[in-house]
């Protein structure tokens, strides 16, 4: 296996973000990375970045709710923010959309889905890049 | 060898799958509904993708999310455990087409051994004894005493439409055949619609006894010997144990090679398990499950040999390393199968684990995703812990499996274990003494 | 059999000792001191009697409070385990003269091997090899280098009155005997008042390899072959393994059979381990321990034979019931000896165990008294769990137990698992490559 | 092994009392017979009366501190209330004792082991009985 490489930087963020949020956990994941800080028991065993033995009782992120007014992904797939490469978005922050509209498309299993706005609104965040993966149930913008 | 593999299940068989890619040095890519978000083997795994909804349907039977989630994770080849899609041969399919490796047969097996019929045939065209009886439905009395006289009393008069116990008479003997043949077809009339009857050689006590074969694309196949697990309640296993207590290692070298025979014969690829009916030094095919079992740890705990390991190795197209000569049986294992439910009413149980504790020690392994604090969904099988328990000898089996079943501490949901604690102090169970009916009485309130 | 066995011990050999009796129907009495009411022997056993206050002077090593539980509770064995009174032979006097069947050896031999020079003295004569040197202090300079050169370089110039390595000096060749015993002879003037000095074979790379010797009250003596415990930290042994790396078959055999036959000819009984210094093809007896040692499991696992109850068994004065043909080595096993400590400056950590998983699956084994909501006391060893690995080669055991390492969860207390994880990737342990000084450089902070 | 007999009666019993008194676990133990009802865990696990497996955070009996003005027994052994068999006992429930005073015998290894009254004042209660066995910080009698 490769050589793990550890972003210190960032779990010293993280740290301090525990420090000033007086959360006790932070688990953190895109694509293959994934990163776990806790400040709950002294020996929280982490063996390796990305296995993470399962500590009692901390629900992980993935089973939080989505944020007011997110669109979720109905399934897994490619997320493609334009209908072709370098293209148009179909949809920028500050949009005006109406219910129904295409907002992106999700590749799965060579066929493209148009993913339709449910509600009429206005785009506040796109939470998901142009290419990448996602999983069924991921945020992939916020209207509202 | 693999790079990475997606475990294509959940629970118990999905750790179990994983254990055995991180001691191959395999990274592995779970893939969970949202109600398994928390699940052990999702925590474990080297990356892990959502994939649906609670429903089965929506998850882990959702072919295109599966294979999805394989390819944006750059997946090698899928598992697909026990259950679920394991003998799909769509699926199976499916997944090759993908350029994906499939850790399982030839997806034509799988749909030949899916088909109860086709089985049965394959089975006798192969050499594997079935149960004798008419092939199809009888003309008239006098066929079907000619051939009950055949195959030999007690014979069973089944409805060819039937199901369920309806339209099914035993004849004990020659005298009462004329009457079993009409009961039977009337009732075939009455519920079915159609009187047409067929006959079968009627099993009184027989044993459900299994044969673990492992082959892989280079024609090489071996045996690790027999599980017996006739102990079920509703056809579903609670208990299982290799050897059979009914066996000898003449019986055992048998039938082994009978099936190894066959499955040379077929062509067969990766871990597959033959069923019988065992009665009176007799085997009858059942069926063949072309996947992993949940007992599959018995046969490991006497051989030593690490199934899904090899389910993997072979997958790759690496030959098997081994050979029957190889494959040495050592002492007496026994596997409790516990399920979230009541261990009377056998209704289930989900709920937040509150304390969890295994038992430890010499001879014991414990195959379970459970941890303290987790939550068995109500979306799923029931089954969350395996106790195999290892002895040199069947009675020092059952005495470690006694004393681990005392350590065992499972709280927050109700379990089978106070059933296995009852099981193992009964003295046919102890004797050995038992047939696939001995549970149904056992598990019955007293009155 | 016995019918009742009292536990001299507290922590996993308690519990140890408590699943062999359970698993032979034996009923089990626990002692405990105040500190351990809630330790999870004391609560599975099927008495449980506390003899004194947390000072181990005051219960576990509290003889007469000892006899005086195993009188009321009417036992008729005592198991010492191991450490406390395990090897204090007037204590194995004691609990005979009492009436009470001592699951160990004889006392006489209890008390020979404890005297580390009538133990010296005794091996010799038993035909076990011991390290090389003059026999008493040396004379002059003449027979000091006369001596040398017949055990051959290095050699080690050792204070009579020594300890704690004043008054030691190695000499590397016979050009440097003259210095290193003005040396020697110097340091131990100032350090000891006494310029007495003796010689020694000098070892510079010895691993520790131990034999494991079972024995009948009727001379039939076997081994079970050797466990290499060289990684050791400040004489405590950190990870042990079965095979050693560095022997082959006829190592094994030959340094086998030498200890089976001093032990016949001593007439021992019961279990007992023959430590050896290994050096270049040979062995130098460092000291027998007369009782069980907390490494034993991976004894167990490569040859399937359960060590607590065969101890328990000879104790009646039953005869092994197998021969040395009939031991097998199966495989590869592993031990991690994991403690509540800081895993870098080794200081304790007692305190309460907020979350407790062990990891399961094929060839592991837990051996552990803790639970979830323990409270780890702080009054003795650190001890807290072993893990034990099989695999049928190293490299699987080493995969395996790199994988139980990643599952193995204990919160509240800090414990050695982060050390043990780091050690398992170390390219000079995966290629068996240490001696008994490799782990004290492993474990120094890096600068 | 002899069959195992349940006292149900007493198991109600205690049932009850656990509901009286609001406490989550009552063990008893007396000699080689041990109790434990707990209404904790929903699924708390009783293997046999006398092999009650582990479970999490709950302290038995013995961890807790004996009663205010309690005489502990400072060694195991067997507990004589009177110098001789039948013979009349040291002291009875009344009577007022001085510091000093041999209050009953332990007898450990064959040796008699007189116990001296702690501190003068009345006894309130004998917790034991003539000839049983007593443990290490097990009460004797209460002495005010």
């Amino acid at each position: 296996m490769a050589k793990l490489e550890v972003d210190e930087a960032l779990v010293r963020k993280l740290a301090q973000l525990l420090t000033e949020t007086g959360l006790t956990e932070i688990e953190y994941e895109t694509g293959e990375q994934r990163i776990r800080v806790n400040r709950h028991a002294a020996a929280a065993p982490v063996a390796a970045a990305a296995a993470t033995a399962p500590a009692a009782a901390t629900p992980s992120a993935a089973s939080e709710g989505p944020p007011a007014g997110a669109v979720t992904s109905p399934m897994v797939g490619t997320c493609y923010l334009s209908s072709e490469p370098g293209g148009a978005p179909f949809v920028k922050v500050g949009d005006r959309v109406s219910k129904g509209q295409t907002i992106l498309i999700i590749e799965a299993m060579k066929v493209m889905n148009p993913i339709p706005a449910p509600t009429a609104g206005t785009v506040r965040e796109i939470a998901v890049e142009d290419g990448r993966p996602v999983e069924y149930g991921e945020t992939l913008l916020v209207i509202n | 060898m693999f790079e990475k593999v997606l475990i294509a299940n959940r629970g118990e068989i999905a750790l179990r799958i994983h254990r055995a890619c991180r001691e191959m040095g395999i990274r592995t890519v779970a893939v969970h509904s949202t109600a398994d978000a928390d699940a052990m083997h999702v925590r474990l795994a080297d990356e892990a993708v959502c994939i649906g909804p609670p429903p089965s349907r929506q998850s882990y039977l959702n072919v295109p999310a599966i294979l999805s989630a394989a390819t944006i994770a750059g997946a090698d080849a899928i598992h697909p455990g026990i259950g679920f899609l394991s003998e799909n041969a769509e699926f199976a399919a499916m997944v090759e087409e993908h350029g994906f490796a499939f850790i399982g047969p030839e997806p034509a097996h799988i749909r030949l051994m899916g088909d109860k019929v086709a089985a049965k045939d394959a089975a006798r065209s192969l050499g594997i004894p079935v149960v004798p009886g008419s092939d199809g439905a009888i003309a008239d009395d006098v066929e079907a005493m000619d051939l009950a006289d055949r195959i030999g009393y007690p014979v069973l008069v089944k409805a060819a439409a039937g199901g369920g116990g309806k339209g099914m008479k035993v004849a004990q003997a020659r005298g009462e055949m004329a009457e079993a043949l009409a009961l039977a077809r009337a009732e075939a009339k009455a519920n079915f619609g159609n009187d047409a009857v067929y006959l079968e050689k009627y099993l009184s006590h027989p044993r459900h006894i299994e044969i673990q074969i492992l082959a892989d694309a280079h024609g090489n196949v071996v045996h690790l010997g027999e599980r017996d697990c006739s102990l079920q309640r509703r056809h579903q296993k609670l208990l299982e144990e290799a050897p059979s207590p009914a066996l000898n290692a003449s019986q055992r070298r048998q039938i082994g090679e009978l099936a190894t025979g066959a499955m040379r014969r077929l062509g067969y690829r990766s871990a597959g398990t033959i069923e019988f009916l065992y009665q009176d030094g007799e085997f009858y095919f059942i069926e063949m499950n072309t996947r992993l079992q949940v007992e599959h740890p018995v046969s490991e705990m006497i051989t030593g040999i690490d199934l899904v390991r090899e389910q993997i190795r072979v997958a790759t197209g690496a030959p098997l390393d081994f050979r029957q000569e190889d494959v040495t049986f050592t002492g007496h294992a026994i596997e409790c199968r516990i399920n979230a439910e009541n261990p009377v009413t056998f209704a289930p149980s989900p709920g937040r684990i509150t304390d969890y504790h295994a038992p430890g020690g010499l001879g014991v392994r414990v195959d379970s995703a459970l941890y303290s604090g987790y939550k068995v969904p109500p979306n799923y099988d029931s089954l969350i812990a395996k106790l195999v328990v290892h002895g040199n000898t069947r009675n020092e089996c059952l005495m470690r499996l006694r004393r681990t079943l005392e350590e065992f501490v499972i709280g927050g949901v109700e379990t089978s274990i106070p059933l296995h604690r009852r099981l193992v102090t009964a003295a046919d169970f102890i004797n050995g003494d038992y047939d696939i009916r001995w549970l149904e009485k056992f598990v019955q309130p007293q009155s």
